[in-house]
Formats: C-alpha cells, structure tokens, sequence
C-alpha cells in the first residue's frame, strides 16, 4: 500500500540536518542559557544564532525583535494577551476576523470574561475579511487588530498589507498570525505593517516545542508565563534550546527553498483539485481558488452526502493521512468555525475534508489520492442513504441543484425532529 | 492490521470497513430513518418482519465510523427477536457488542436504537393489528 | 583540567535512553497527537504511556491526572492562576510561602494586579515555613496555598505533609511546587495531600521543552493558554511529543533509581560541606545542615568578604559549574529573594554560592572543588579591601565576630553613602 | 581560552583574570574608598603622586568581575596623569578601553570613576595647597 501523508497542516516531519543541529544541545550542550558558566554560555552563542534564523525569515529588523514560546497557541495568547494587558490603560477593545485559529479566538473570549469587548470582522464565501468591516470595527479604545495571513482550514490569504495600512493610519499595533503561511509564503513583517506576528516551525519541518513571537520594538508587550528574566522579561521559563537552534535551522532551509516549495506545492494542488473535480460528482472546493488568493499547500473539499470522518478513517486505512472539518472529528461535536463563517450549508461541512501537501509530496501521490478517494467516496455514497435519496430524487444537491426534492438540511432536521446546528 | 494504530477498538473497525446488513431491504415490512441532532448524523434502518418476528435487517448510514459501526451491529443483534424483544432494544447492547465506544461517540449507538425502534413505529403502523401486544403496556404503564 | 558539573539545579545532560527514545518522534512518527489517522493515533499511544509514567514517579492515582505543559514555569502558573480563575466566585485570596520560586511569585503578583489578595508566609532562618503562621494565613476567602516542597537555592524540605493536612481540615487545595524535588526524593501527591503538583523533567535528566502538572481529579482548575482542546482541554497547543517522550523516560529511571541517587548525592554533599568547611575560615551554610530537612543535592554557601559572581567565573575558569545568588549574577541586580526571606546578612548574600550535585559527579570531583574553591577564595579575599579591613580590625566578622571594628553592612553603607538595599 | 566562552569580552576577562595594579600602596598619598547602592559593590583606590601627577595606582575590589576589570583597567589609565586630568576622568573611558560592557555593568566602571575621585579629593584633604589649580574652577562655574 502506497502511504502518502496531506496533512501538513497538522505535522511536519522534522529536517534530518535540523535535527542533526539539535543532537549535541541534549546531552552534551545541555546548559541553561542562564547560567553564567561554560555550559550556560555556550548554548546562548546557539541561542541567538537561532533568533537571527527566524528574524532573516521574516526580515525582522533585528534578531532583538524575536521571542522564543513553546508553540503556536502560546505566541497566540501572547500576542493577543500581553498587548491587550499592556495597553489596558489605553482601551479594551480588540478587532478581530471571524476566521482567526482557536487560539487568538478563545484567547479573546478569556479576555472578554475579564471585561474586554471585541468585534469580530466578517468574512465572504471564499473566508477573506472585509475591509471595510474592519475599517468601520476600530474604536478610538482599540488597542489591538489580529488577522491572520493563511487560514489554516480554507487557505485564504488575507489581505494583511492593506490591514497593515489601515492599522498603521488609525495607529492600532496590527498582530497577524502567519502559522499556516511561515516556511510556505514569503512573510515580510514590515511589508505587512504587522507589530506582532506569530508562528510555528514545526509547521515548515522544524521540531515541536518551540514558537516564536515577533514583536517590533516600539509595539508594547507584556509577559503572560510570569517567573524569570529570560526572554528579555517577556516569556519566563527555561529554554527549550534543542528545539530552538533545530527551528533556527528550519528557518535557514525554509527561507532558501521557499519559492522552490511553493511552486512545487502548488502544482500538485492544481493537479490534486483537478483530479478530484472530474473524478468525483458532487464535490466542492471550499475556500479560494487555486491561485494567488490561496496558499499552495492547501484543499479544502466537501464531498456531499456523505460525512467527513468516515472519508478520513478510509483514507488512512489507505495510507493517506488527511485531516476534516466535520463536527464528528471535533470533541466538540461543533464544525470547523471557519466552514460555519463562510456560510458552508451544514451539509457540506460535514463532508469536509482539508488535504495538504508537502515539499515530499509527488504527482504520483496525488493520482493515487484520486483514484484511492474516488472508490472510497463510491462506498460512503453506497452506504448513504442521502446519495441514495438523492437519486430517487427526495433529496436535492447543494453543490449542483436540479430542482427536484428538499435540501438536505431540510431532510436532516425533519428526521432529526430538530433542526441541525449551525444551520 | 497488526502493526496498524485504529481510533476505534478493532470490533468497530471490523463493522466500519466490513459492515453486515448493509443496504436496503425490498418491500421492508417497516423503515425508520432519524437524525442526530447533536452531530448530524443520519441512520435509515429497514426491517423484514415475519410472525412477530424480525426476519431480516438492512441499515444504511450518513455518519462517522462509530455510527456505520452502530448500526452495522444494531442489525445484527436484533435479526430473529421478536417486536417486543426489538421494543425493548438498547443502545447499551450495541455499546456492549462492540466493546465500547468513546464516550464521545455514544450518541451513536443511541442513534441506532432510535432508528430500530422508527422502524418498528412505522411497522406498527402499517399493521396496526400487530401493535397489540406491544403497544399495550404503555397506556397502563403511563 | 578537570570539569566538574555542580549546577544541577540548572540543568542537567539528557539521559542517552532518553534520547534514543525521543529519536524516532522527530522524523518518523512525527504526526499531531489531535490528527485522526495513523501518525496521529501512534502517538498517541506515546503520550498516554508517558503519561503513566509521570503518574508512577509521583504516586498518582491515574494518569489522566496528570497533564503536560512546556516547563516548570508554565506549570506554575498553570497552578496558580488556573486554580485561582476556576474559583473566582468562592474567593480571591492565596497564601504562599515567601521562598516560593519566581515562577509562583510573579504569578501571584500579577493576580494581585487583577484583583487577588495573597499572604505571603514567612520562612525561619533556615528556610522553614511557620505552620501557625500559614495556618493563621487561611481565612473563608483563601482558594489556594502554595508550599513548594524543596527550595530551589538553600535546599529546605518544608513539612508539606504537616501543610497538607492543614488544607485538607480546611477544605482549601494544596499546590506543591516540587521542581527541586521531584527526582531527587519520593514525592507522593497523596501522602502530600496536594491538589496539584508541579515538576519539570529536565531537573532529572529528561529533555528540556516539557513541563507536568499534577491535578487531583476533584481539583478544579481552568486553562490558561486558550486554543485548542489538547490535554484535556487545560493546555491548548501541539504537544511536544518527543519531549514529553524522553520525560517519560527519565521519570521511569528516576523512579527506578531514586535512593541511589540520593544516597550518592548525599555522600557527596557531607563530603563537599565538610571539606569546605574545614578548608576555608569565615564560611557559612545557608539553609538546614545536611540531613533529613536539607535535600541531598544542594549547598548552599556564602563566603565572607568576596562576592558570588567573581567565585562563579574564576570556578568557571577552572572547570566548575555552579551559580549564586548575589545581587551581582543577577539582571535586576538584587539578591535572591530566598537569601533576604531567611534574614541573611547583604553582606553574606552578596557572597553567595549555589552547588547542586548530580548523579555523575564523583568524590574526586568535590575533592578538587573543596582545593580549588580554596585557592579561588585566597584570590579573591587577596583582592577584597574587605578582607584587608577585616585583617586590620576596621570591620568585623558576621560568620564568626571577634566583636572587633564596625559590621561589615555598617562599612558599606558609610562607604556607598546609602544603606546597601535589602538591609 | 579559544573554545572558551565567556561572560565578558577578552579585555574584560584579562583584567578580571591578571589584574593591573592589584593591592594597596604603602604611604599612599590619596586613598578612596567607595560602595556602589546598586549592587553592593566595594572599590578601594590609592595613588601616589608626586609633582601633581599621579605615579602610582592600586586597586582593591570587593565585586564582581566587572568590577574587578573596572578598577584594573581605571588604574592602568591614570596613571601618569595630572591631577587636573584625573579629576576631567569619566567612567566612559574604561567602558570604552575595556571593548565594552553588559549594560547591567555599566555601573562597576562608574564605582571605578567614583572611588578614583575618592582618592584624589582625599589628597587634595591631605594637601590642601594642590588644590588651588584643581578646586578653583568648581566654585567659579557653580
Ligand atoms: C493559524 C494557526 N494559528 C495558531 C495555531 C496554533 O499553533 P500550535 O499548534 O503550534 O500551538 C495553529 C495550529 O494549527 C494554526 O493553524
Ligand atoms: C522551585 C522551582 N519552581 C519552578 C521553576 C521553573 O521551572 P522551569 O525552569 O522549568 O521553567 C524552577 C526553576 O528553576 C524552580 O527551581
């Protein structure tokens, strides 16, 4: 059996030289960086050599402007947090897009018991925010606006240059969250106009433990882990130095083949939807089209009629790890909030499934993704009985209507005797 | 499957990929078809009933593996029960036949019951005369 | 030149079957814990195996008690502010002890900027905590005490049993910070009669990048990075699998060998105390002497009339590793707040040495530390006017007074025109 | 010391490590001694001068390494100078011939400044005659 692995979005495998780099800071340069001592020293030599990495990445001013977290969700809260605290003196008002990650979301919703308000910015069918929404959203008392550059479910990139501007008008510090674009897209912070950005290298092959926040000089910030000095006052806690001098080498690979990745990714996705759009009826494209409004690593796909987990589960038992969308993947039992923003028909998102490619990724992957899913969706769809009231024609199709039966979300609620969430 | 990791117990994988009863059934004596309101899922289980007894069971699902699995094994259980056996049908049974379930997923196995037993409504419904027995007890009990 | 690790507080090396475990989790099964398909579920099974084995180290009942964070700071303020956000309406109160690491301290400062009110329980000259002054500390409003188990700079084993009781008769959750502990003594959470728990492998030889909090299953404790619904919802972000693998490891070892460690360290410490004491004139041990209220691994010095960081980089440049406490070493230029809870003389503290043994280390090693720290101190003391003005009779002693010439804080504060601080 | 690292920049570490001028001057003609608030540091200067110029210089230290270099290189510099151009010395000039140091240290150069201060005022106590040239501009430009 074939085993292709789509679901970078979720992990990478780490770079053999960056793990390579990683080796003697276990054993042998173990030291705390803040030791005074030889083995202390040492690894804070290593320290902001992996800081200049991620600052060269995103073209950072200065290596000074680089905090080290332990992931993602921890720069998230950082970001958001540590500058709503800060600036508490000055307003309690965020602005946030509808589509932002759990961890800028529910970093907001802790803020908002603690008495901030916040304005989440709506975003069209294809997930990109309105600027003109996010205009109209600041207040005089808005200390923060956090988008994100790449949605992580859908793929859309955000117009972050053109928040960047009008955050830089209203004089608003702007927080852009490019974990799903860092390693993948070029990220400028200063094209972005952007005062904090956040991301995760274990998204572009570098190891877990480790995230990092950029913060500019000027943009105030303050600590939310409370202990220590390290991390020039702002992230207490020893540092995870493997991990940051292996993410300092991610960095350092990733900024020199990002457009070779890019393009590559790319083509496989343009291949990838292709295939799967004349292989299979019924099946949609969530989220921009492949192009400069979508990154390249990305498919978001709602096969109809059937659901989401099922579709993964024989995916895997395939050799094609692939994550979904679907409510019953979630321990929530809640679809992605991304699928409910842009105004997906429940139905759909419960077919939903998020494919993305990687640098190891071939065209023989993908024609055998094609293949492999289209049989799988022909079993789903035998044992569905929507596939099979659609074709006696109780049912209609969201994605390719004919005008014949009530919608599936009409059906679902008549038989649930309730209707279904999120519609 | 050996070297293979499952999020479900190798029963209900065994049900996901290999499901018994899968289908529907001609002329079905009674068909029941609901919803989970809490996920979305959609179960449609159809009977063959011969002398108050079921004689043969078909299901097909819109669901997660655990729902396919349900169902899958709520099919089996109740083939040759009696409709006051089928009546009395649940989910604790196809939780218990398939060695568990994460709690999470236990709405599943209450989606097939509640399937069955929509089965065995329309059933009685269609033959009221069959009702008797099994419909009794309620009023009284009420 | 011999080298001679005695910063073990600090760090220490990785086991090597640490990372002979951790390895295949970088590059081969390194898939997202919350991912569905196999490289998700794999390791999964990793994580609740290493889950098991925390649980074993600190005799807690279950392993779904024990959640990872990313250090021993993170799981602090885990603690703290988890407990005191999930028990907001009962009450605002926290008692501590005064030598609760930063980590606990910082914590309850800033939750004193959002309202909280905290007794901070005083220490006696030896670092222990009066009882009937914590006991006097809880009143209807108190939600938590904190009590660490071992101080991280002088060594002190507070009577955390004698504590738990105390909390237990009054209904009130105990936290038991055993980051100087854990691994180096039995640490039973039930006999503590601690709620919660807090270590960090990377004390025992475990990879740095990954933290645990103990939370007894009746505990209510809120999360405090916001995101997704990893470790059971009370620390949102990916997990860092290879690291909490390896600290599987290390915890099963240290289980293993825990009064070997112990009994060796021990030996090393009577050893190293003795020698230093019997070597060096005006020398002083802060904390318990060495026995059962002192942990195995720690001395703590202060040398009269040098300072801490010339000893440190004169050790360093003679191969030995350790810290200090003096206001000097550290970047807020004061000394450690542990040194000024116990009420030592400024003098004393600014004099101050930090030597924690580790399981490598050998009585050849102390040997060559006693004979060099020798040479260091006639160095040093050969430089110091202070010395010189002791010779001559101008100040006094505090470790041993001849009841000749002024106190040496006296001498200080007449030569700096202010009152050195912390006296 | 090539795969050495160190706290501070290799002039500092010199300095730390082979002080200049380290002890006391017997029949010194101007000692100062000084304590820094900040940090508890100690500095002791004495110097000889003969002719209005300073000889000799000797350090004691009671501090960290910083302070150590400070007082090191603060003696290497004055001596050989007038009174009048040690009393125009600023702490800078050891920052600046030491290569540099921690921002946090910065003050150990300033005790160093200030305890050579200590002892030029001590001899112009002793001598109040050599203070003529040195003393008279200060009550002017007040
Ligand atoms: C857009 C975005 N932000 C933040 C995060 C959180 O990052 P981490 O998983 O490293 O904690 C993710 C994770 O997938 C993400 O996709
Ligand atoms: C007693 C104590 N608690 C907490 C911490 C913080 O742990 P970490 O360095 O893993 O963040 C330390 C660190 O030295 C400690 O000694």
């Amino acid at each position: 059996m074939r085993n292709v692995y789509l679901d970078h979005q979720s992990a990478t495998p780490l770079l053999p030289e960056a793990f390579e780099a990683m080796r003697p800071f276990f054993t042998e340069y173990f030291g705390n960086a803040s030791s005074l001592h030889q083995h202390g020293l040492r690894v804070r030599d290593a320290l902001k050599t992996a800081r200049q990495h991620q600052a060269a990445l995103i073209h950072a001013e200065s290596e000074e402007e680089i905090f080290f977290t332990s992931d993602g969700t921890e720069s998230a809260n950082l970001a958001i947090k540590g500058v709503a605290y800060a600036n508490e003196r000055k307003g309690k008002h965020l602005v946030v897009s509808a589509t932002e990650h759990p961890s800028v979301m529910n970093s907001v919703e802790f803020l908002e018991k603690q008495g901030w308000t916040c304005t989440r910015v709506p975003v069209d069918s294809q997930g990109f925010l309105s600027l003109d929404a996010l205009r109209g959203a600041l207040t005089p008392q808005t200390v923060l606006v956090a988008v994100h550059h790449v949605n992580h479910d859908i793929g859309t990139i955000q117009p972050v240059a053109d928040v960047g501007r009008i955050c830089t008008e209203a004089g608003i510090p702007l927080y852009v969250d490019c974990e799903a674009s860092a390693g993948w897209l070029p990220v400028d912070v200063r094209a972005m106009g952007a005062s904090l950005v956040s991301y995760s290298p274990h998204r572009f092959y570098g190891p877990k433990g480790v995230g990092v926040l950029y913060r500019h000089r000027r943009a105030r910030l303050v600590s939310i882990l409370h202990g220590g000095v390290q991390e020039g006052g702002r992230r207490a806690g020893t540092e995870n130095i493997p991990a940051i001098v292996g993410a300092g080498v991610a960095a350092e690979v990733a900024a020199r083949e990002l457009d070779g990745r890019a393009s590559h990714v790319a083509g496989l996705q343009q291949r990838l939807w292709q295939g799967l759009l004349q292989r299979i009826p019924y099946i949609k494209l969530n989220g921009p089209v492949p192009g400069p409004g979508r990154a390249p690593n990305n498919i978001n796909i709602s096969t109809e009629f059937i659901e989401g987990e099922g579709q993964l589960l024989l995916c895997d038992l395939n050799g094609i790890a692939v994550a979904s969308g679907s409510s019953c993947v979630s321990k929530s039992l809640k679809i992605s909030h991304v699928l409910a923003a842009i105004g997906l028909d429940h139905a759909l998102a419960q077919g939903n499934l998020i494919l993305t490619l990687g640098k190891d990724n071939t065209e023989t992957d993908v024609d055998y993704v094609i293949e492999t899913f289209a049989k799988i969706v022909g079993k789903l769809r035998g044992m569905s009985p929507m596939w099979d009231e659609f074709e006696r024609g109780v049912i209609d199709s969201v994605i390719a209507p004919r005008g014949i039966g009530r919608s599936f979300s009409e059906h679902a609620a008549a038989v649930s005797g309730k209707p279904a969430h999120g519609s | 499957m050996s070297d293979t990791y499952t999020l479900y117990n190798s029963t209900v994988m065994d049900h996901f990929m290999n499901p018994r009863n899968m289908g529907d059934l001609k002329d079905a004596d009674g068909v029941g078809e609901v919803g989970a309101a809490a996920c979305g899922d959609i179960m449609k289980i159809s009977l063959k009933i011969k002398g108050g007894r079921i004689e043969d069971a078909r299901f097909k699902t819109f669901g997660c593996g655990s729902a396919i699995a349900s169902s899958s094994m709520a099919t089996e259980l109740i083939k040759g029960r009696t409709i006051e056996e089928a009546m009395n049908f649940s989910n604790q049974e196809v939780v218990e036949a398939l060695g568990g379930l994460p709690p999470v997923k236990i709405h599943c196995s209450v989606l097939a019951e509640e399937a069955l037993k929509a089965a065995l409504e329309d059933y009685v419904k269609r033959n009221p005369e069959s009702a008797a027995p099994v419909a009794k007890p309620e009023p009284v009990s009420a």
